[in-house]
């Protein structure tokens, strides 16, 4: 689960990691009411949960009231990536004389956590990881001690020659840490880390931030779950999270209901292969109880998109004749009529197939066949 | 011969007494797996389908000889009934419970260095050595024993492409879900090298998914130490990227795991790759 | 560092381990305010930091405010073990039905933090382990883990039989797993954990506690530091540790001053060997600072027990006539007149020993030389 | 041959620029022990008495192959410096500091395990094998390159029994101060078989005292393992129980690791146990 910069920002300062002096608005009025106690020039930042806001024109900087005021206008209710911004970040600036980057994640192949860092900070990192590997400099956390000081200093000489600014440095990354594991992160991350001057001392601050939760650790976390802007999230996404069904949501008009993950990407995949095109991943899990199999259609078939659904279903304990007479409850309840495939194999599949002979439902007797028809019921 | 499990399997069930725990502990006997004992603190001393049930693994083990476990157990206890199997020094352990968080596995793969114990899982399907044995919640009927070895990070996926093995009647000599989580116990390598050295395995199907590296790895240790054919599925070419396809561990973060990575990887390695899961008839015709 | 019962309580309860309802009195008056709130029978139990108390008459059980008055009148003020009891304890008591012993400590041998627990509580639990050892069940803690709840439930089904006795047993074993950990302690002890009814639930509760925390780690946690009772600290010891010297009051007539831990104690062994009573352990380290020797002398010779003193120092990166030097500053500033014989061994013997020529302390050249020449000094 | 230390000790000193490492330093150097290379974080880029300081251990051993540490940082940074130079790879690393709390220590050790660097102390006087390399704080005097290897929990009292053996013309092979505290990396045992296995050594003079268990498990380990003659010291018959005697190490705590017991268990193990430091001498002239 992600969470704004703004609210990464108050866990930052409760971390002990310096942020710029900064508030959230709302709306313009309360922004021009939170500019008072600010210096300017201001920098307006959308709030949204996706990248590339300040390619949209979602950051911009303010050098008095009246501009901000125009920024802000502009900035609230803008769509970014297909989200509208709805609270705008009011900062003070200051004059940044070195971007870095520093995040902690999870290593899949080191089975642990790492400490990310790089000179090269203010872009995107995943590119600079591509391009110059060699600007990337990873640390291994070891996951019974946290991040050890001298690994921090390992890293900080390598970024500054300033011993103050390595003391900084260490300060901020064991408090990143401390983030990490006290709130199960998947993603800590400051970038830019920027390096400015006070009173003639260089200093470091987090002028983004980035909080990424591990959502099955979310339950021992409640205020961080609180967090949640269900908003923002695809409300069919939304919905199928309720019924516990795993969905996400594409831009094809082939709908899919499939038990299991994995099998759920091959029709997904399937589909793609023989011309058509994935409506969604839709992952139904082991069990067929028919109210899951309602929810799951009805989602489904909201998408106007939809024009066809594939029902692929390898039964082992789940019961085929289980599934095909939810979904035949389903269709009615529902009102569907748009054309179903279902291919249903493994336990009671010949009493499902007994079930849909007289229904409008056309029977598939493997993935290929299924994804065949599927594709010539939507061009038909 | 098989892997991992086999005729000698001696079986704790752990969270025998929940829902899931009880119903796959009969469909697992009537496979015929030695399920020796089950583990429900508090339980102890009553019985399902006539398995004793124990308050601690210790004492299962103690009175039973358990040499493997299943962890059936919610999430939220799967971290310490895992540590509590290590602990006994059980063998195998294969963690079925789905959503144990990523730092939890973290800490359990380092607490597991340099002991004995073996954990598949978690978010596994389980084991089956079709004949012989099977700890999971695999379906018996998408399996038959054979010289097949496959090995997945998906569950039903698995059962879609061992059921066209078993018609075409080359068998299975062992599947084994490794889990569909970011941090597992056992990874594709481990399960090749096992199959590699197994006489029972002629060809193996590794079923893998976006997200991660684990396959690139499988691919370069091929490449180095693989004799027998092996032939690979990705699944994933159609998903975006940072979205978590139902699976925790299903997901192109940064744009690193993506589908099309995994299987150039494999065909530097001189895997099969199939695309469409009824394709592995033909493919293994070939050389079978 | 020791605690008192009624101090660890506190703890024990900001961790949810129960305890009896209880109050602290520091006086008969504030006892029999105190008392107004709790339910009679109460238990008045002396505070001190040393064992033995119940014997020593330190626990009484009052049945009425009459009983109480004259528990408490006989308590303050009474002398355990060279303590005098300044406070007391007033607590509601419970019906036991059983006693237990669980503790955490360290384990030298296994080089890890242990819970030991046992069915036989209420004893001395060191006797307990030297006659029934096998009543004794030792877990060894993970350090990186901390107690894992199957660890506790695998003792808790040795000790009862009862389920919901072995989850209170496992809730109270990982709250003072917490305490152990989180404020570095080298001993957390209840003693006994009783069992006892209400509303025919059986229960554990705490009915004493023990907390010793580690020296070297008071530095992190300045609110236990805080709670150290220096008037029950012998005196001497006190102002040796502000002087940073290290030293030990014993109850014989020779002091010695002596340059490292295990070259004192090997010094008090030998004048005992040789028929003397050493007055003391002192370890004055590695500086030979006038100062530190000025202090050590006064700490010494104000133990009126004190006949003679034995100097041995080894000197090494200590100067020997340094020491000299400071010998015969401390002597003057301080007035001693005691015989006095010091063996001063290494850098600088001899410039040491030529600075003694014409000072009444005697010269020795060994240790044994020096521990005969201070007997013989004593007993003249 | 001497053990631990040599002629190729390549020394790191962390802690280098304090009151404590640069004295000892010099020292260390004027012995012929190779310092090549202090740390002090902040301070990397200068030098004491010659030698180059490092901010890092890691830039420390890159510069210079640096393969032993030794730590004279305060205390409370003591077990930062340690896992840097385990994490840096030094073979050895001897600490000097003193007053790390207890349950750092724990942690530390389960860390070490399995890894490649040996620890010696905390709270240890260091390693001399005289004539070829000093480590520590031990003053130089009281040593003679020989064919007695000492081991000890303690400093001054070391210095003390070792002066007789030098004074008396056996020498030392090696002396090692392991450390006064409850919980150190290199015990009794660990040196008893390296000096067993070392031919310059000929006999063995173990230095014990109150607390703990660690001479009661040589005493073991001798009777077992060991042809070499070996002689016991113990200091503390006259402490008193539960009062810590200056070592934090140094306590009878629950009435156990008294002096009595260790002599015993020494008289059992067939150790020659001297009394008074001078009737070493005497002793080590029945076997030699």
């Amino acid at each position: 689960m992600k969470i704004y910069e703004y609210q990464a920002k108050e866990i930052f300062r409760n971390y002990n990691i310096p942020t710029s002096k900064e508030k959230i608005a709302f709306s313009l009025d309360e922004a021009k009411s939170v500019a008072k106690n600010l210096t300017f020039p201001i920098v307006v930042k959308a709030q949204v949960l996706v990248g590339g806001r300040g390619k949209a024109g979602g950051v911009k900087i303010a050098k008095d009231i009246n501009e901000l005021e125009s920024h802000v206008k502009s900035i609230l209710g803008m769509n970014i990536k297909g989200l509208t911004v709805k609270k705008v970040l009011l900062a003070e600036t200051i004059k940044i004389e070195a971007e870095y980057y520093v995040g902690i994640t999870i290593d899949r192949e080191k089975q642990s956590a790492v400490l990310i860092s790089s000179a090269s900070g203010g872009m995107d990192i995943e590119q600079v990881a591509q391009t110059s590997p060699e600007k990337i400099l990873t640390i291994v956390i070891p996951s019974f001690l946290g991040l050890k000081p001298f690994q921090s200093r390992n890293v900080g000489y390598q970024l500054f020659n300033d011993a103050n600014l390595v003391n900084n440095f260490i300060s901020i990354t064991t408090n990143l840490t401390r983030i990490f594991f006290d709130l199960d992160c998947s993603l800590v991350e400051i970038n830019p880390l920027a390096l400015y001057s006070v009173n003639n001392e260089k200093k470091l601050i987090a002028v983004d931030a980035k909080i990424v939760f591990d959502d099955n650790a979310l339950f021992k976390h409640p205020d961080m779950a609180a967090l949640r802007d269900i908003e923002s999230e695809e409300p069919s996404e939304v919905q199928a999270k309720k019924a516990d069904l795993s969905y996400v949501k594409l831009d094809g008009d082939v709908g899919c209901v499939v038990n299991g993950a994995g099998l759920a990407m091959a029709t997904m995949d399937l589909i793609k292969r023989h011309g058509g095109n994935p409506a969604n991943f839709l992952d139904i899990g082991g069990s067929s109880s028919p109210e899951k199999m309602r929810a799951a259609m009805k989602i489904l078939t909201a998408d106007k998109n939809v024009k066809a659904v594939l029902v692929n279903i390898f039964g082992g304990i789940t019961r085929c004749d289980d599934v095909a007479q939810g979904l035949l409850w389903a269709m009615k309840e529902e009102n569907i009529a748009l054309p179903i495939v279902a291919r249903l194999v493994g336990t009671n599949q010949d009493k499902a197939k007994a079930l849909l002979t007289d229904s409008p439902i056309t029977f598939a007797e493997t993935m290929t066949d299924g994804v065949k028809k599927v594709i010539k019921a939507l061009k038909g | 011969m098989a892997i991992l499990i086999n005729e000698n399997t001696k079986l704790v069930v752990q969270g025998i007494t929940g829902r899931d725990g009880s119903f796959h502990t009969q469909q697992m006997m009537e496979y015929g797996t030695k399920v020796v004992a089950g583990v429900t603190p508090g339980k102890g001393g009553s019985d399902v389908n006539g398995v004793p049930v124990f308050n601690t693994v210790r004492q299962a083990k103690e009175e039973t000889y358990a040499n493997s476990s299943i962890i059936f157990v919610p999430a939220q206890f799967a971290p310490d009934a895992i540590y509590e199997a290590v602990d006994a020094e059980i063998d195998l352990i294969v963690c079925i419970a789905e959503g144990i968080p990523t730092l939890e596995m973290v800490k359990i793969l380092t607490f597991l260095k340099g002991k004995k114990t073996r954990l598949v899982g978690p978010n596994s399907a389980g084991i089956i050595s079709p004949g012989l044995c099977k700890v999971g919640i695999l379906p018996a009927l998408a399996f038959k024993k054979g010289k097949v070895g496959v090995v997945s990070r998906s569950g039903t996926l698995t059962y879609e492409i061992a059921s066209h093995i078993t018609k075409a009647g080359y068998g299975e000599s062992t599947v084994i879900g490794i889990g569909g989580d970011p941090i597992i116990g056992t990874n594709f390598v481990d399960c090749l090298q096992l199959f590699q050295a197994d006489k029972q395995t002629e060809a193996i199907v590794i079923i893998g998914e976006i997200g991660g590296t684990d396959e690139e790895k499988a691919a370069d240790f091929i490449i180095k130490n693989m004799t027998k054919p092996v032939f690979g599925f990705i699944a994933g070419q159609t998903a975006p990227a940072d979205k978590r396809m139902g699976h925790a561990g299903a997901i192109i973060a940064g744009g690193k795991g993506t589908a099309k990575e995994k299987i150039q990887a494999f065909e530097k390695a001189g895997i099969t790759v199939i695309y469409e899961p009824e394709e592995i008839t033909d493919k293994l015709s070939k050389v079978m």
